[in-house]
């Protein structure tokens, strides 16, 4: 095995760190007389190429997947008529796209209307550009990466709006509003529950984060269960899918903020839902699962194929909350937002403060520390969802409080619904 | 290194001009708007330009500790975020009470 | 430092480019008469469950909206405080972590008020 | 001075949008439009940060100012009815501009005509930690006054726009 890894350590053939690969390339090109802000940019340029590659390949791939594996989880079978197993079905659904007649409303101020979905594509793409996908190989490797991801995709906000406002569609203004003030609300548990990582980590740096579980030889999801938890339902909110898209309520408020939006535009909000599910899906296995560092593994295994797994791992529980899962009510999603998981991950971020501060006082090995904080934070996380699930939740009642369709008229408390007893009746006719 | 074909260079005095010209905007747009959240625009853009031009002695002029700069620029952003949130509460209850929010209509104050 | 977020401004350029694509292909198509293009009033009318549309649609809304943006701004400016301050935290000692809850604590008090007064209900 | 073409190419594009963002900002009529391209503008006054090497500051320009301010400005447009939402001036636009014409000429005259002590320290490598340290040692009560700062905020807005939710619609 040795022998193996010595043939190919260090050569360009050593497709564990693709940067094998180009390094030969830059001396090259120096060897040319090419300058450094040459190189510079043709090294740049590949990299953001193959970002956007992947992203694209992503965006075709992913329609297929997700609509298969719903297909599935629903006892249907999905995309299956164009090639084998549907798998053209994504080309066909451009092509008729960009073919289709394009329906703006004639009201709608123009340029809004048309910048909305690309500003919407945008930030999903760009947050791609800090995600490190092996020991080396990082487009971006900012020291501040994870505001970076945070600043860029609270920008996603604004597009939302922008697409509501310009459809003048009061169906698409009310969808845009209330997506926006779930999203404004989801953002403060996300951004504190990062919090926990960067305090272990002691860097912003998202090669940093993984390095660090490379050097504790452990996953951050061990050592931040509750902050895993408190990420993965915000994100979810984010990025609207169920169990909170009231974004595309069908039966509330027609499609949401995209309801006046066809032909292209339509598919790059669409295409855009698919690439942002994918990029948070990174951030999550860079975060939480090791990104390209797997015990070992990536020795012989290259990183940026493990990254690639672990991202569609991600994915498929994205996938799965979808097709399985009922959508909540907006008063119930943004009361859990601040009242439980916002204090939630307060409490959290001063958990972590403590951990690390015995840790760095004591001066105890991390043999004792690492183990000792994993129990801690589990114990955190399951006693809180049990406080959570025993005391708490009957407060995010079945009915809103006051229900006031109108002002002036009080309208009372609905009254409990009993369910039908089917099983006696012998069901329904 | 090959020596490059033109080098460019950025002096502190553009980067305090572009902070200039962005505050000039932003006094004219404060002095002028009728409306009370487009004043409020006026003065975030007068912030930025103060932003810029902390930033650019932070970068470039001669300093002990040059990171002042920096932290004096994240206290600007943390007070114009407080001064924004109580502003724009401000315009929608005078909004509210005054059915506008056209300050030379709002002139409860003149004798 | 500044040359890492050249390579992300890069990216960001082709992040634009990459949505434009399909758009200009859509509107070249359009130029090429291989869309179809008939527009006409109910076509560009916009949809509201297939009745003609009621009233303006830039109607007023609720405060509540407003609060909510507003507790955000102010979670927000807290984390941009608190991400520097958990970046330098190892070393610090004992003194750091005081700080810290010291910070939120004063915070908390906000947040309790903003419980208390009711502003994250919805209705 | 910074001697990088790329940073400073960088700079000019970054500025020439900024300005013209902020020129459009007090050209359009519509308030919301003007909210978007006062957003465009931090972007890119958040890029010019960058470029002066101020990598924190930055993002926290683009989550604050770009992903909240405006938020909370869109927000405070949508709860004023349709017919207020425009951008116009009062009567003393003339005014406004002379004087801000004035400021810009003498700001400029000042900028060229003062000698600035230059240093050739080089750019931050990294701001984060030691902006944490700074918050922490030498600024530790501005620190805890900004948390002051706030919490007042929260509560003073939370009071202004209490008492208007008992009789709202929609």
């Amino acid at each position: 095995m040795t022998m193996l890894l010595d043939l190919i350590t260090g050569y360009w053939w050593d497709a564990r760190d693709l940067s094998n690969m180009t390094r030969p390339l830059y001396e090259f090109l120096r060897d040319q007389g090419v300058s450094d802000a040459g190189i510079f940019v043709i090294s740049a340029l590949l990299g953001t190429l193959a970002i956007i590659s992947f992203v694209g390949a992503v965006a075709i791939i992913n329609i297929w997947v997700e609509r298969r594996v719903v297909g599935r989880m629903q006892s249907r079978l999905g995309p299956n008529r164009l090639g084998p197993f549907g798998l053209l079905q994504p080309i066909a659904d451009a092509i008729k796209l960009m073919q289709k007649e394009v329906l703006q409303p004639a009201s709608a101020p123009g340029w809004i209307y048309t910048v909305a979905p690309i500003a919407f594509t945008v930030p999903g793409i760009a947050i791609l550009a800090v995600i490190p996908w092996g020991r080396n190989m990082v487009l971006a490797n900012l020291d501040v990466g994870l505001l970076y991801i945070l600043g860029l995709s609270s920008l996603a906000v604004l597009s939302v709006f922008m697409a509501g406002y310009s459809s003048n569609n009061k169906y698409s203004l009310f969808g845009a509003m209330r997506v926006i003030a779930m999203l404004v609300s989801y953002e403060i548990p996300i951004v504190a529950g990062l919090l926990g990582i960067v305090l272990f980590a002691g860097s912003m740096n998202l090669q940093e984060i993984v390095l660090f579980q490379e050097e504790h030889w452990a996953f951050m999801i061990m050592l931040q269960p509750l902050a895993f938890l408190i990420y993965f339902f915000s994100i979810s909110a984010e990025l609207n899918r169920t169990p909170a898209d009231i974004a595309e309520a069908e039966s509330e408020i027609v499609g949401g903020y995209h309801t006046e939006y066809s032909g292209m535009k339509f598919g790059l909000f669409y295409a855009a839902e698919l690439i942002n599910a994918v990029a948070v899906s990174a951030i999550i296995a860079t975060l939480f699962l090791g990104g390209w560092w797997t015990y070992k593994l990536d020795e012989f295994i290259p990183g940026w194929m493990l990254l690639i797994g672990k991202i569609y791992g991600v994915y498929f529980i994205f996938v799965w909350t979808r097709g399985t899962l009922p959508r909540f009510r907006i008063d119930q999603l943004l009361a859990f937002a601040w009242k439980w998981l916002t204090p939630m991950a307060l409490i959290n971020v001063i958990v972590v403060a403590a951990e690390v501060l015995l840790w760095n006082e004591t001066g105890w090995s991390d043999w004792f520390w690492i183990p000792a904080i994993i129990a801690i934070n589990t114990a955190l996380c399951v006693g809180l969802i049990v406080f959570f699930v025993k005391v708490f939740a009957p407060k995010f009642q079945r009915f809103p409080t006051r229900p006031r369709f109108y002002p002036g008229i009080d309208v009372p408390s609905l009254p409990a619904v009993t369910p039908p007893d089917f099983a006696r009746k012998g069901g329904p006719a | 290194m090959h020596s490059p074909v033109l080098t460019l260079v950025l002096h502190l005095e553009e980067v305090l001009i572009v902070g200039a010209a962005l505050f000039a905007i932003g006094l004219y747009v404060a002095l002028s708007k009728r409306n009370a959240i487009g004043i409020l625009m006026g003065i975030e853009l007068m912030l930025n330009a103060v932003n810029i031009t902390f930033l650019g002695f932070a970068r470039m002029s001669v300093s002990e500790d040059p990171i002042q700069g920096h932290v004096f620029a994240v206290f600007v952003i943390t007070v114009a975020a407080a001064e924004a949130a109580v502003a724009l509460a401000l315009a929608v209850a005078i909004y509210k009470h005054r059915e506008t929010v056209n300050i030379d209509q709002i002139d409860l104050l003149r004798w | 430092m500044i040359d890492q977020f050249g390579r992300a401004g890069f990216l960001l350029v082709f992040a634009v480019i990459f949505p434009l694509i399909p758009i200009v292909a859509s509107v070249a198509l359009g130029l090429f008469k291989i869309r179809p293009s008939k527009p006409d009033p109910i076509k560009d009318s916009i949809y509201e469950c297939g009745m003609v549309p009621i009233g303006d649609a830039q109607v007023r809304y609720n405060v509540r909206y407003y609060v909510f943006g507003l507790l955000f701004v102010v979670f927000d400016v807290e984390a941009v405080f608190l991400y520097p301050w958990a970046v330098a935290y190892v070393g610090l000692g004992v003194y750091a972590f005081f700080e810290a809850l010291i910070f939120m604590a004063i915070l908390f008090i906000g947040y309790a008020y903003a419980w208390r007064k009711g502003a994250m209900e919805w209705l | 001075m910074i001697e990088d073409n790329g940073i400073v190419i960088a700079f000019w594009i970054l500025s020439a949008t900024t300005i013209a963002c902020a020129l459009m900002t007090a050209a359009v009529r519509e308030l919301v439009q003007a909210v978007l391209f006062l957003a465009l503008t931090f972007v890119g006054a958040a890029g010019i940060y960058i470029c002066l090497s101020a990598d924190f500051v930055a993002v926290a320009q683009i989550l604050i100012y770009a992903g909240a301010v405006s938020v909370l400005m869109t927000f405070a447009v949508m709860l004023t009815p349709a017919a207020d939402r425009h951008n116009s001036e009062t009567i003393f636009q003339a005014p406004a501009l002379v004087l801000s014409g004035l400021l810009l000429a003498v700001i400029v005259f000042v900028v060229l005509d003062t000698d600035w002590a230059i240093s050739d320290a080089g750019a931050f490598q990294t701001t984060a930690a030691s902006l944490g340290e700074a918050f922490l040692k030498p600024y530790v009560v501005p620190f805890e006054v900004a948390s002051v700062l706030l919490m007042v905020a929260m509560i003073g807005a939370i009071v202004l726009t209490r008492e208007l939710e008992e009789d709202d619609d929609a």
